[in-house]
């Protein structure tokens, strides 16, 4: 009771523990797993940081032209870095900055593109059937 | 000039009010090591409330909000216009005495819990301040206010009978160690529970009154010189805050036995003592 | 007639006891989380509980069997409770190590990280109800202060692991991230500071009147019935039951370190906080133990073969006895995952201590068990 | 810890089979507050039977016991509750989970009443 007491009234001279966040900035941790980052360059679209991904935030669209896309849903993803230790090439990254706010600028319907991706694979793996029995057949 | 001053405090005393609750939230958060709210938060607060949807329960129920609100007022108006002290316990019983009624009118059991405590309130404080009426008249002759006003530093005479007050600020107050009838980890604002919106605002503002009144009560003792009144309230004042930031909440039969068990003996003490002639 | 009706109504009225009913939950403020009471009383003398748990049902042990291969296990069920998540995730690498057939052959580097992490996570747990408990007896300054200190072990984990709350540390096979020589550092130097804050915790619930005059002698069990309802974790040491998975389960390196268990007679709400206080030092203690123990090296092993043993794994979570049960059949996903919450151990004997004692003893009482709803929906 | 050799498919804990009709006694048999540690209930679901899963602790030789007990799909199945006391929760979760008839369940305990029905059970389904 007086412990606390004297605690309270030296709190009133001693500055306040609480950080103004908005006013005053915050430094992430220099290691804190936060945003991928996918440098293009390296990616070989191995497909394999869409397979370890725990939450299934990694979406590796194959286009109909064999073009592909990498898509990354910050919102559904846990931070968990097992796609960057995964990546045979290097060509992911994590960043320690927080991943922006979703707004109507970059927020996206996941759920649409995940239909889409897999629709899209299913006709990839069509053709992919098609070209080896040509080859065989040949 | 009489009358000019505490008119003009009567009438500013809702502003004067939401600044002291302003400020005791701010030392509060200050003693918790925190930055806490600006001091003008109350104000905020109070229209915040006024401008959400009404949700009625029952006409009775808010009826007693306001009704414990004009009550607060009335003993407050009393007691800065310098009417009989007696009067200004009396209409502050009476409107925590309505408060609880409310809060008997609703289905919820915290407010029916809260209500019971709020009684335990009445029967902690009220005894108390009806004691130090009785030891002002053996020393002032009168239980009128206005006229006690005119005596100069009563503290003096009184020493005992305003550390009984302190004693039971906190349980007048509502902060810990007696905040039982809010009891917010328990009860959850106990008898305010099912007031919201601008039926909650009678109530905040009638605690804002109460707040003024009691740094009223503590002027009272130490009148005469204008600085030394505003030292005592502030010193009074964050020593209630900081008994209220080191004690955890005790329970509603601890209140009454605390009270009873210490306060009311100071005065007695006093009591004799200014009768025998010591103080 | 009318006169008949009348009697009737008295007799009912006579017959049957009228309690006051107060509800505690499903939301409430002493405990934001999903379990509801129903609690009978008179004049404010808990007589009759009920209880109800369903609120939460995650499904997340169909999920394991369903969803997510068992090297996704531990990030998955380290979503089972955000207060202990490396206390989860621990004992699912393990048991999935185990049902795999390689746990003898993690590193001691992985053990000591692992060991690291769930110290780091019982530490503010048991910041995070002491606090908890002191603010549900109404000393809010008490809390604030508790959970200020927390901060500093929550930064820890983030400076360690790279986030405050889901450490994300332990994978199937090791740890996923080494702690590097300069973090050692500040991680000792931090534990010196968190030591003291400790120290300020132990002198505030042995010495505040207040609150020891709250918490003592509230919801006393006895080591009778503490063995009899099988409770487990602190509560049960606060009963004296020497129980501690940390040396029953040989997953770690708590018997090479040499823990000391803490344990109490009391049984009683303030033994069973003064039992997290003590378990504090302990925890201090074993991360510099650990730290100190093991050297810079290879942190996880290289796992090719699926989950076919049956396995358990038995892990001392900061509320208790955690359980987890994996039947692998050789395919990606195992057959079937059993986890068995602490929570769920201790919330049969509530009922018992909580009759007959006031109701404004109920929050810190029940708060002093540490309930953790969201483990036990899981 | 006594390790039961792999090709048993087991690590690290023994295994008691038994029948439902002779659960309550073999458990009234091992159980005793002072020297076994009550862990938990669980159920197993292999697609044609059930089982029914006791789990315990020895203290002295820290071996984890498991008591199962196989059944049909539908038959009723005896509580322990009145012989491990705190056995009563975890009963009525996997009664939930399982859609198992045990004596004294309580329904939805664990399940809300709007979510699907015995959401672990392989075979015979129970449906919404």
């Amino acid at each position: 009771m007086l412990k606390m007491f004297l605690t309270s009234v030296l709190n009133l001279f001693r500055k306040p523990a609480t950080h103004l966040y908005p006013f005053e900035p915050y430094e992430p941790f220099e290691d804190y797993r936060g945003r991928i980052v996918w440098n293009e360059e390296k990616c070989t679209f191995c497909m394999r940081c869409e397979m370890v991904c725990p939450p299934g935030a990694i979406k590796i669209m194959i286009m109909e032209d064999d073009t592909k896309r990498w898509l990354w849903n910050p919102a559904q993803c846990i931070y968990c870095g097992e796609c960057v230790r995964n990546c045979p090439f290097g060509a992911l990254t994590q960043e320690n900055q927080y991943s922006p706010p979703l707004d109507k600028s970059n927020k996206r319907d996941w759920s649409e593109i995940e239909r889409e991706a897999e629709r899209l694979k299913l006709l990839w793996r069509e053709r992919l059937r098609k070209k080896s029995q040509a080859k065989k057949s040949s | 000039m009489d009358f000019l001053l505490p008119a003009s405090l009567l009438v500013l005393s809702p502003l004067i009010g939401g600044l002291l609750e302003g400020t005791f939230r701010k030392l509060n958060a200050r003693m918790q090591n925190r930055v806490g709210p600006p001091i003008v938060q109350p104000f905020y607060d109070l229209f915040k409330l006024l401008q959400k949807r009404p949700i009625l329960i029952n006409n009775y129920h808010v009826i007693m909000a306001y009704a414990h609100l004009v009550a607060m007022v009335i003993a407050l108006a009393t007691f800065l216009l310098g009417g009989d002290f007696l009067l200004v316990i009396f209409f502050h019983g009476m409107s925590l005495a309505l408060l609880s009624m409310g809060a008997y009118g609703v289905r919820s059991s915290y407010s029916q819990v809260g209500a019971t405590r709020e009684l335990l309130h009445i029967l902690a404080v009220e005894p108390v301040l009806i004691m130090i009426a009785a030891n002002l008249y053996l020393n002032t002759g009168t239980f009128l206010l206005s006229e006690i006003f005119n005596s100069n530093f009563l503290f003096k005479s009184m020493p005992l009978a305003f550390l009984a007050l302190v004693a039971v600020l906190p349980a007048k107050l509502k902060k810990s160690p007696f905040d039982v009838s809010e009891a917010h980890q328990e009860i959850i604002g106990g008898p305010e529970i099912e007031y919201s919106g601008p039926f909650y605002a009678p109530i905040y503002l009638a605690k804002w009154l109460e707040e003024v009144l009691s740094a009223g009560l503590i002027a009272m003792f130490f009148l005469g010189n204008p600085v030394i009144t505003l030292i005592a309230i502030s010193v009074t004042f964050t020593f209630v805050l900081a008994v209220d930031n080191s004690t955890a909440r005790l329970s509603y039969w601890d209140m009454v036995k605390y009270t009873w068990e210490i306060s009311i003996p100071l005065v007695l003490v006093n009591l004799v003592l200014n009768y025998v002639g010591v103080l | 007639m009318a006169s008949e009706s009348k009697n009737k109504t008295r007799e009912i009225q006579i017959k049957e006891k009228v309690y006051t009913t107060i509800p505690f939950g499903s939301q409430h403020v002493a405990l934001p989380e999903p379990i509801k009471f129903i609690f009978d009383t008179e004049n404010e003398i808990v007589k009759e509980i009920k209880f109800d748990i369903a609120y939460v049902h995650r499904g997340i042990e169909k999920a394991l069997t369903t969803m997510f291969d068992f090297r996704k296990a531990p990030y998955v069920v380290g979503r089972v409770c955000g207060i202990c998540s490396a206390a989860h995730t621990i004992p699912c690498a393990v048991v999935m190590e185990r049902a795999i057939g390689i746990d003898r052959e993690i590193p001691d580097r992985a053990k000591a990280i692992r060991m690291i992490a769930l110290e780091i996570n019982r530490l503010q747990s048991h910041f995070l109800i002491n606090g908890h408990l002191a603010e549900v007896c109404g000393y809010e300054n008490v809390f604030m202060h508790i959970w200020r200190d927390r901060e500093m072990i929550m930064d820890l984990a983030d400076m360690l692991f790279g986030n405050r709350v889901q450490y994300d540390v332990v994978c199937v096979g090791g740890v996923n991230r080494d702690i590097p020589k300069d973090k050692e550092r500040v991680l000792l130097d931090k534990l010196n500071e968190i030591e003291k804050s400790v120290e300020f915790m132990e002198k505030i619930f042995t010495k505040d009147r207040t609150l020891v005059s709250r918490l003592k002698g509230l919801g006393v069990v006895s080591k009778e019935m503490a063995l009899e309802y099988g409770i487990v974790g602190p509560m049960a040491r606060a009963s004296g039951v020497k129980t501690d998975c940390r040396v029953e389960d040989d997953w770690g390196l708590y018997k090479d370190l040499g823990f000391e268990m803490v344990t109490m007679e009391e049984g009683d709400s303030l033994a069973r906080c003064l039992v997290r206080v003590r378990e504090c030092y302990e925890s201090i203690r074993i991360i510099r133990e650990a730290i100190k123990s093991t050297e810079e090296g290879e942190i996880s092993i290289k796992v090719t073969a699926n989950p076919k043993y049956e396995a358990v794994c038995r892990n001392e979570a900061p509320r208790g006895e955690l359980f987890y049960y994996v039947k692998g059949t050789g395919g990606i996903m195992p057959d079937r995952v059993r986890i068995r919450t602490p929570t769920l151990a201790n919330i049969p004997i509530l009922p018992e201590v909580m009759k007959d004692v006031s109701y404004n003893d109920i929050p810190p009482l029940l708060m002093s068990f540490d309930p953790c709803i969201a483990c036990t929906g899981r | 810890m006594k390790e039961l050799p792999p090709e048993k498919g087991i690590r690290n804990f023994s295994v008691i089979e038994t029948t439902l009709e002779k659960i309550r006694e073999k458990i009234r048999e091992i159980y005793d507050p002072k020297k076994v540690h009550y862990i938990g209930v669980d159920a197993y679901d292999d697609g044609n039977k059930m089982e029914i899963r006791y789990w315990f602790l020895k203290k002295e030789s820290n071996v984890v016991l498991l008591v199962k007990a196989p059944f049909d799909y539908g038959e009723k199945v005896p509580s322990i509750s009145d012989i491990v006391k705190p056995a009563f929760v975890q009963e009525w979760e996997i009664a939930d989970l399982f859609g198992i008839n045990i004596e004294g369940r309580v329904e939805n305990f664990f399940l809300t009443p709007e979510s699907p029905r015995a959401p672990l059970r392989r075979g015979d389904k129970l449906g919404k």
